[in-house]
């Protein structure tokens, strides 16, 4: 599990070691567009001092797999990471890395782009942020 | 026998994260719901303003789904990775 | 030097070390977008056994700052790293690295996908591959 | 005087990175080129074809530039940086 392309796990990820290892994936590797998503320490002004993620194991893992899979199909690309954090989560934390790498730039920016939306779309992943008035399930539109 | 499971703030207005119930075969998921709502209200409103999907098997599925025994049904609120 | 927003440099660069220094630049920040180019093993199909890169000192780094202001300038977002390489590089090794912090990360992927451009397009820095039919300086159209 | 640089294939061709040149003052770029490609021929190829950026104390300019003394000229091949 801490070695495939599609993770959901509570420790914290290299970015270093997942770019290194879509890049040598393949030799016809040119570039390679990664996204990392953080906790940031607001979210419609209120000020957030914990964050929670929660996620549906088993159905969480398959949509990621499903997601890496499509944008294989769909974009001239040549390998895709997905990784996901959950679990209780400080400010500034990582909690998602998607890395893709393709021969050309293009291709990696447009796939990379839409596999953190779909992502977000999809994924059974839940987030309660905790601010000075009380807990919020966060309703996030993509 | 089939496997009821809430999720966030579902799990956190019904104060349980699973339910196990026993099911006459053939009955639609929308039956299902029919029955369920009056125990669980946090369920009801939810599924009437649209936002809970539900997933059967872990597969997203449409209300007409005709439920199996041993089906894992889940109530997913609106999601929130990324 | 080694550690400023905008390099030229032959050594290879961290891509944790320049991620995590634009996700601690500010607590705002909430999505990364990083592209990293890399010395493929191909071009118009030909085997390359050999890349070097040469830059014009000064006007280079001049051009590579002016791409950074007009981002920050021209995109909503908060910090910006963009290093590149020169000197003899080996296929599959890091050459640029763009490194693009915002709130939101369709910003972010913008702000990155137009300063690789922009650098491809206004820095003068020349690219000699190292083929089995010679040496071919390359002239490539972003 | 002025400084002349030349990169990549044209260093190559021509031989030499740099050159220094007396000229008078007010001479245009355009001027100093007519003289410059008849000893340097790849130049002349190269301004031809339209493919060479001039570039005068790191800041890329027209033909009409008039030259100062202890200007930085270069001559910029097509980039490939990326």
């Amino acid at each position: 599990m801490g070695q495939g392309n599609i993770r959901i796990q509570t420790e914290d990820f290299s970015i270093e070691d997942e770019t290194v290892r879509v890049r040598e994936s393949s030799r016809r590797i040119g570039g390679i567009v990664s996204f990392l998503g953080t906790a940031r320490d607001f979210s419609k002004g209120q000020e957030i001092h914990k964050i929670d993620f929660e996620h549906y194991p088993g159905m969480a893992e398959k949509r990621l797999a499903e997601i890496r899979e499509q944008a294989l199909q769909d974009y001239d690309i040549i390998e895709v990471t997905i990784i996901h954090r959950v679990g209780e989560r400080s400010i500034g934390e990582n909690i998602v890395l998607i890395v893709v790498g393709a021969e050309h730039r293009q291709d990696a920016f447009r796939a990379c782009s839409w596999c953190i939306d779909e992502l977000k779309r999809i994924t059974p992943i839940w987030k309660k942020e905790t601010t000075p008035k009380g807990v919020v399930w966060v309703e996030e539109h993509p | 026998m089939v496997n009821l499971k809430f999720f966030a703030v579902l799990k956190h207005l019904i104060g349980k994260s699973e339910l196990s119930l026993d099911v006459e075969k053939g009955t639609s998921l929308e039956e299902l719901l029919e029955k369920l709502v009056k125990d669980l209200p946090p369920l009801k409103e939810g599924l009437q303003e649209g936002k809970i999907l539900i997933s059967v098997n872990q597969e997203v599925v449409e209300r007409s789904y005709l439920i199996n025994d041993g089906d894992e049904i889940a109530f997913l609120p609106p999601f929130a990775g990324g």
